[in-house]
């Protein structure tokens, strides 16, 4: 069970800051979306979380049975050590590697290699596309196919809290709904914690508990629930084409 | 004339292989050169003046050499240049010396002068005015004694290897061999084993052999295990002669028969001073610690010679004229510490004075007992020979 | 006016500058010093064209000259051509040598292609091992003409006479004019279409395909002018030497310095070979007759490991970034 | 009817022993506006990558304005008149955003002409897009958007008569998508042919003319949006329920 | 039956040969394979270890093999001290791998250097009870002789490359090792340290060194510049048996080795190098990723 706390985060590229003061919860077991317009920074937050940019002010804490951990200071590595999965924009997977050593690298940290055979009986499971093709290189999948494995590597790691940065980019509609909507499953059966940055609003709100949106790296809007977000005027014009 | 000028030092300027693939042999001539320089100095110098060694090292690449001596002779302003080590090295020197028109000592040098036909150039490397054949004739006199039929001949794929095997060619056919195989190797072989057994399938008499240092550890290993029904085997192996190889390879060295410049033989006398030069050297090597070879037989005699004839000739022209100078080698026969010297119009030696020799009674890896006599017993020329050759395999 | 030409009278200055120089009675080594420095313009300078602009890196440098060499070589055995004439075909072959490769390792990307021209250097120098005619392995001593003409006219004539007195300003000025010359093809190549088009092959050849640029044609260009430029930077070897055996023309020297140069200098834009070059040629001519030791070698070691992590973008690179 | 600018006859593609397409026949008139979706894996960009030149397929024929394009490499379609642009942004990185452009033009579409007429053009391309004031910038500073608009300008500068858009839109809001959308469709007024793949079912139903809809290396339907809309294959294979 | 005992023989050099060559391209097969770093000092840091094992045989009369194991950790912890070098000032600034072949050739030359003026010019050797005598065997009239130090060379080498490549294959570093150099932001995501995970391979690979030094003072006389012989041989056979491909590395070697011995039995050694190089051009021509490629080109 794990929580997510941001406090006032300030982080950016080189002289360029990108988010100015972002603070965010992510409750335990929840689902929350994060929106915005392209080029806000919402892959950005999710980078900091997984401490591959490194914040210049605020704090990034994650709690996790009762221990609370501050990952400012923490490596990627340590990062996911506690359980944090990012699946990064871009997918960003090991072309040359086949489907299946993709995976089995998702399952790198210790705690993860342990439960392996499980969670790739899982994977194949939720994209029964992967198994048919675990032998495939990844960089020769189809886009489509290629969000799966990123998904699917990143639930190798059995992570606590997943940060998902557009699960449904290039999907087909019919995998888009699925997706979602196996996000969905995901945090409940495996109860994961997830932070996901989703363009799909009509998708992503099937699933999510709460959201914000984020306007050039400040929150604009934090949502209490599902329906105040989509009753919320900047979705209507941004995303439901008002 | 002024005393100052009378004090001001000869410079002597050269280009040497001081790194790069000729290195192990530059810089033992390099050594010997400076006691040369010692030598000399501590006698009164030449014609009253003490010399100076001006050198710089060449990489082992022809390519640095025009560079080099231009810079010796028109920045550094030198009185003499001399070579540095081997065919190629000397060569691209040649038109630097041309063009000014001074005395060119070569050392270990093969034809040279053959298109230049230039009159101040003179080289030491004792195989006698045709060089190439020279240096293996005295090997195909050693092996009559086997009374051989056919031959097989092997090179390294290099400048100095194959001008020997061609010379061979030349002495075998003189002999009436039949040349059964005729084949060169790339430098870079690791494995010699399959050339070996190749050349035994020809089942030759005799095997000449003329390889660089790599090939010829390589050879003598390889001889040693696959073995070979040829009664002689060697001839032209650059590198036996090397103290680190020679230790090296002990006991398989045993049998080959291969030539050589100087030996810790006692009928090598008629080299006068050479033993006490040889003794100095190791001295030297020993007490300031230097890393050149250790024995330094193979070059530390013939690299002294070539100064040490220059510095002759001058003290005995008595002035700094490139022109008298050379007369005066030409017309000359030097004594030294390689025997009595001999030059042709060419510059090459009159007469060829390689050795024969063979390992024998090689019992270990110990170095000093190279430096006793029994090891490498000269096979020819006659009259300084120490042992009768044995067929290859008696000697395993 | 004399803006838009600015290169090109710096070409016609550094000419006549050449040409000046040899007049002067200079201690030769500066001669010989700067024969080896402009010869190594004119290689870097003919590496980068396929390396530096189209990505494309040659590791056979040594197979090209060492050709040009032969070549050479085989010109004066044969009817003892003059050094133009050896130039010429020594290029021209050269660069077929360019277009035959071009269609071997049409199909190889990166490291694949630089170790297939690594390959062909090597096949090549074999062949020259086993070809008596030029020497074989035993190599080749060259005689070169007292009195060279070209066109009827005495270049070189040591009592007067002719333009120069002495073969080695001759091969100077003429090293000079042949390294200004490729500077001058490759900054042409690279403000034209060849240059754009190779920039593009080397960020994505796949896209470049699709946005029209004719990859394998350009390609080909881009090594047969490369191929050429060093098989005439190797042709005026053998005169130079007088002695060629394979080690010397084929030297692992020739590959380490045609891609250390351009990268010591800057691989984006003409003037990096040439930077480089001048550089770490003047470096390595001197260190020889000062140092003149290992050190020599240590210090090119040393020099190469810093320069690549001070500019990692070359000199070039690395001014263009501070003047920013 | 205007003529068919491109016919594709059979068409077949194998992966090892995978078949990827499979006698694919379909066909894209003079200046219509082509839809092309299908489930991920089915085969689409596969198809694009056979007609552009990139792969060549193992079977079939394709013709485009009456040239048979068999054996025929990537550039040469390019210059016939064929400019696709990449599912994932492939910029010339070390290249200005300008210079990007000017590489169609200077190899294609304006091969031959003055270098200050090629920039003037390439800039009016790059104001269509709104990317003007960046021209001169690097490519690695650019968003996602930003990437995929210069991917579309660059194809454009190639003036193609038959442009393929691969998932231009793909992770672009609905403004973005709309934004995206008519530019396509302005430069499709000015008479060029367009294939569009992409997933965002509002785009390609508001763009399209015709749409056809891969499964599985398969055609398996063709026609209107709205009769492709209710296909019930398609709605089993693609858009589901 | 001549003939028949002479290409067997032939062919059991050749395949011991190649075990020496897959001994000496190993661990380039890792650093440049799989880590893409293009070091070519690898042949000379390869004549660092045989000078090693002489000193150890010369002065404590240790046998070479063993030197070679004594040695193996202690490259291991050179290869760490290089990486970082490597890193810190090269890999963090840039991305192009070829540029670091500049680095490398600086190495290479300041490696060369040290040896000088440590060790001196000189060939050297090492003696052992094994070296310069051969196993024979006589099968039906045919006498075959397998010399002890190239088996050596061919049984350490198998090893080596059967060791390396189950632990790439079968372990979590392994595989994160054969990922690095696609995607390093990836791989910190799958929680290993890539910089970390890159530093142990390519000490890995310099590990292998030792051994490789200790083979090759057994098989050929060494000095300083030794290693640079060896350059274009050892990146052929990465070359040729695929980048990435540990397997592919023995198989490239093996091919070389056995074409060079077939060509010296038969043809005439000067011409092994031209066969062994149009060999590698071939499969390029046919294969342009190499035997075991994984089909990237870098
Ligand atoms: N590596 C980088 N270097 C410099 N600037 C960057 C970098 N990555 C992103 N940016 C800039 O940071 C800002 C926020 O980018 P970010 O990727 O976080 O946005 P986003 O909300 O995820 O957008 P999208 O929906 O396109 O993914 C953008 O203006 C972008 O140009
Ligand atoms: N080089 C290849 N080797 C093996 N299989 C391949 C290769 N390229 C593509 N494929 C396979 O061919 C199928 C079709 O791929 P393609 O990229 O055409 O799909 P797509 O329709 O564009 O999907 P998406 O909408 O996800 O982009 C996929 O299953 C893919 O994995
Ligand atoms: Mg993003
Ligand atoms: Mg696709």
């Amino acid at each position: 069970m794990a929580e997510l706390i941001i406090k006032d985060l300030v982080a950016g590229y080189g002289n360029v800051s990108v988010l100015h003061n972002v603070s965010l919860e992510v409750e335990e077991g929840s689902i929350v979306a994060l929106l915005g317009t392209n080029g806000n920074g919402k892959s950005t937050l999710m980078r900091c979380v997984a401490g591959l940019i490194k914040p210049t002010a605020g704090s990034i804490t994650f709690k996790d049975e009762g221990a609370e951990i501050d990952l400012i200071s923490d490596s990627p590595k340590q990062i996911v050590d506690h359980g944090i999965a990012l699946v990064p924009e871009g997918r960003r997977l090991f072309p040359l590697l086949t489907v299946e050593q993709n995976l089995m690298l998702g399952a790198y940290r210790k705690a993860a290699r342990e439960r392996i055979d499980e969670s790739i009986e899982f994977c194949f499971e939720l994209f029964p596309r992967l198994a048919e093709r675990r032998e495939q290189k990844a960089g020769s999948m189809s886009g489509g196919e290629q969000q799966m494995l990123a998904v699917a590597r990143a639930m190798m790691s059995v992570p606590k809290l997943l940060l998902i940065d557009e699960p449904s980019v290039g999907l087909a509609p019919i995998l888009v709904a699925q997706m979602i909507e196996k996000i969905g499953e995901l945090s409940e059966s495996r109860n994961v914690t997830i932070l996901m940055a989703e363009q799909n609003f009509n998708q992503a709100i099937k699933i999510a508990d709460r959201g914000y949106i984020i306007v050039h790296g400040e929150i604009a809007f934090a949502s209490k629930d599902a329906q105040d977000l989509a009753d919320n005027d900047m979705v209507k014009s941004y995303y439901l084409g008002a | 004339f002024s005393p100052s000028a009378q004090a001001k030092p000869i410079k002597v300027g050269f280009s040497m292989a001081l790194t790069g693939a000729l290195a192990g042999g530059g810089k033992q001539a390099l050594e010997a050169m400076k006691i040369w320089r010692d030598d000399i100095n501590s006698k009164g110098g030449m014609i009253g003046r003490q010399v100076e060694l001006v050198y710089y090292d060449d990489q082992t690449n022809p390519k640095n050499v025009p560079g080099i001596y231009a810079k010796l002779l028109d920045v550094d302003k030198v009185d003499f240049i001399v070579s540095g080590y081997g065919t190629n090295l000397i060569a691209p020197a040649m038109p630097v010396a041309i063009d000014r028109d001074v005395v060119f000592m070569g050392l270990f040098g093969m034809n040279n002068n053959k298109k230049w036909k230039y009159d101040k150039y003179f080289q030491i490397l004792p195989a006698g005015p045709d060089p190439a054949v020279g240096f293996s004739y005295n090997w195909f006199e050693a092996l009559k004694t086997f009374k051989p039929k056919t031959i097989a001949l092997l090179s390294a794929d290099a400048e100095f290897a194959r001008n020997l095997k061609e010379g061979a060619v030349k002495n075998a056919k003189a002999m009436g061999l039949k040349i059964v195989y005729n084949e060169n190797y790339p430098p870079k072989t690791a494995d010699f084993t399959p050339i070996v057994r190749a050349v035994n399938a020809k089942k030759p008499d005799v095997f000449y052999i003329a390889s660089y240092p790599n090939g010829s550890a390589g050879l003598v290993r390889a001889l040693a295990e696959v073995g070979t029904e040829a009664k002689a085997v060697g001839g032209g192996m650059v590198g036996l002669q090397f103290s680190g190889l020679m230790a090296g390879l002990g006991p398989n060295l045993n049998g080959i028969l291969n030539y050589d410049f100087y030996v810790p033989e006692p009928t090598m006398a008629l080299y006068p001073g050479a033993t006490e030069l040889i003794a100095k050297y190791q001295n030297k090597v020993k007490t300031e610690g230097l890393k050149t070879d250790a024995l330094g037989y193979y070059l530390v005699p013939w690299a002294y010679a070539y100064l040490d004839v220059l510095g002759q000739a001058v003290n005995a022209v008595g002035k700094i004229d490139h022109e008298a100078i050379a007369k005066y080698i030409h017309a000359t026969e030097f004594t030294s510490v390689v025997g009595k010297i001999k030059f042709t119009e060419l510059g090459e030696w009159s007469e060829t004075r390689t050795i024969v020799v063979q390992y024998q009674n090689i019992k270990n890896n110990d170095l000093q007992q190279f430096a006793r006599p029994g090891t490498r017993k000269i096979m020819y020329p006659l009259d300084i020979k120490t042992g009768t050759p044995q067929t290859y395999n008696s000697l395993r | 006016m004399l803006q838009r030409y600015r290169f090109e009278i710096g070409c016609v200055v550094a000419l006549l500058a050449c040409f000046l120089i040899t007049q002067v009675e200079l201690n030769r080594f500066y001669y010989f010093a700067g024969f080896a420095i402009l010869q190594y313009v004119l290689i870097s300078t003919a590496w980068n064209i396929l390396g530096g602009y189209g990505g494309y890196i040659n590791f056979g440098t040594a197979g090209f000259l060492g050709l040009g060499t032969y070549v050479a070589i085989a010109m004066i055995q044969w009817y003892g051509a003059g050094i133009i004439e050896q130039i010429i075909v020594a290029g021209a072959l050269a660069g077929l040598l360019g277009l035959g490769i071009g269609y071997i390792t049409l199909r190889l990307k990166g490291v694949y292609f630089a170790i297939a021209t690594l390959a062909i250097a090597i096949v090549l120098e074999t062949f020259v091992n086993n070809w008596d005619y030029v020497g074989g392995a035993a190599g080749v001593s060259i005689l070169p003409p007292r009195t060279p003409e070209l066109l009827g006219i005495t270049i070189v004539d040591r009592k007067g006479g002719g333009i120069f007195y002495n073969n080695k300003e001759w091969l100077f000025f003429l090293m000079g004019a042949l390294a200004i010359a490729s500077v001058w093809i490759a900054r042409t190549i690279e403000f034209g279409k060849l240059g754009r088009g190779l920039n593009a092959i080397k960020d994505n050849e796949e896209a470049a395909e699709c946005m029209g640029v004719p990859t394998l044609k350009l390609k080909l260009i881009a090594t047969v002018i490369s191929g050429a430029l060093m098989g005439v930077a190797g042709a005026v070897f053998p005169s130079y030497l007088t002695f060629v055996d394979p080690p010397t023309a084929f030297n692992l020297e020739f590959a380490v310095n045609s891609l250390a140069m351009p990268m010591i200098g800057g691989t984006f834009t003409w003037i990096g070979p040439v930077v480089g070059s001048i550089l770490l040629g003047t470096v390595q001519q001197v260190a020889i007759v000062t140092i003149s030791s290992e050190i020599n070698l240590l210090i090119i070691g040393l020099l190469l490991v810093i320069f690549v992590t001070i500019a990692p973008h070359g000199i070039v690179g690395w001014f263009m970034k501070k003047n920013k | 009817m205007a003529e068919a600018l491109l016919k594709v006859d059979s068409v077949t593609k194998n992966f090892g022993g995978f078949t990827a397409l499979s006698e694919v026949t379909t066909e894209v008139k003079a200046g219509e506006r082509f839809g092309l979706i299908g489930p991920n894996g089915s085969g689409k960009t596969t198809l694009i990558n056979c007609i552009s030149g990139t792969l060549t397929n193992d079977g079939g024929s394709i013709i485009f304005d009456g040239q048979d394009l068999q054996g025929m490499k990537a550039h040469v379609r390019t210059a016939a008149g064929i400019t696709r642009t990449f599912q994932i942004p492939r910029p010339f990185h070390s290249m200005t955003i300008i210079d990007n452009l000017k590489i169609p033009l200077e190899f294609v579409s304006a091969s031959g002409r003055a270098q200050t007429e090629i920039r003037d053009e390439a800039m009016s391309i790059l104001e269509t897009m709104g990317m003007a004031e960046k021209a001169d910038e690097e490519t690695s500073g650019l968003t996602q958007i930003e990437l995929r608009k210069l991917e579309l300008a660059r194809a454009i500068a190639a003036k193609p008569k038959l442009l393929i858009s691969d998932e231009a839109m793909a992770g672009l809001t609905g403004n973005e998508v709309d934004e995206v959308t008519q530019i396509l469709i302005n430069f499709n007024e000015q008479g060029m042919t367009i294939i569009m793949i992409e997933h965002i079912m509002r785009a390609v139903m508001q763009f399209s003319q015709r749409v056809i809809c891969l499964d599985a290396g398969q055609l398996i339907a063709e026609g209107t949006p709205d009769i492709i809309q209710k296909d019930k294959g398609v709605e089993r294979a693609y858009l589901g329920v | 039956m001549e003939f028949l005992e002479l290409l067997i023989n032939a062919l059991i050099a050749g395949i011991l040969l190649g075990g020496f060559f897959a001994a000496l391209s190993i661990g380039l097969s890792i650093c440049f394979g799989l880590l893409d770093a293009v070091n070519i000092a690898h042949p000379t840091i390869i004549v660092g270890a045989a000078f090693c094992t002489f000193l150890l045989n010369d002065l404590l009369g240790i046998d070479p093999i063993v030197a070679g194991l004594i040695l193996t950790p202690v490259f291991f912890l050179f290869g760490m001290g290089i990486y970082s070098l490597y890193y810190q000032f090269f890999e963090r600034q840039s991305a192009e791998a070829l540029r670091g072949l500049a680095f490398f050739f600086g190495l290479l030359f300041i490696a060369e250097v040290v040896m000088i003026m440590i060790f001196g010019v000189d060939h050297r050797l090492v003696s052992a009870p094994y070296i310069g005598e051969s196993f024979t065997a006589v099968v039906t009239g045919m006498t075959f002789s397998v010399p002890y130090r190239l088996l050596a060379a061919f049984v350490i080498a198998g090893l080596m490359t059967l060791g390396i490549s189950y632990y790439l294959s079968s372990s979590y570093f392994g595989r994160a090792t054969s990922a690095v150099h696609q995607d390093m932001m990836a791989l910190s995501l799958m929680g290993a340290d890539p910089v970390m995970i890159k530093r142990i391979a390519f000490a890995l690979g310099l590990a292998t060194c030792g051994l490789a030094g200790a083979l090759m003072i057994i098989v050929i006389p060494i000095e300083p510049a030794v290693g640079r012989f060896f350059i274009g041989n050892v990146f052929a056979i990465v070359v040729l048996g695929g980048l990435g491909s540990i397997p592919g590395t023995l198989v490239g070697a093996l091919i070389l080795g056995i074409a060079e011995s077939l060509v010296s039995t038969f043809f005439g050694p000067s011409w092994a190098p031209a066969v062994s190089f149009g060999i590698l051009l071939g499969v390029l021509a046919f294969k342009p990723t190499g035997l075991f490629g994984t089909g990237d080109t870098r």
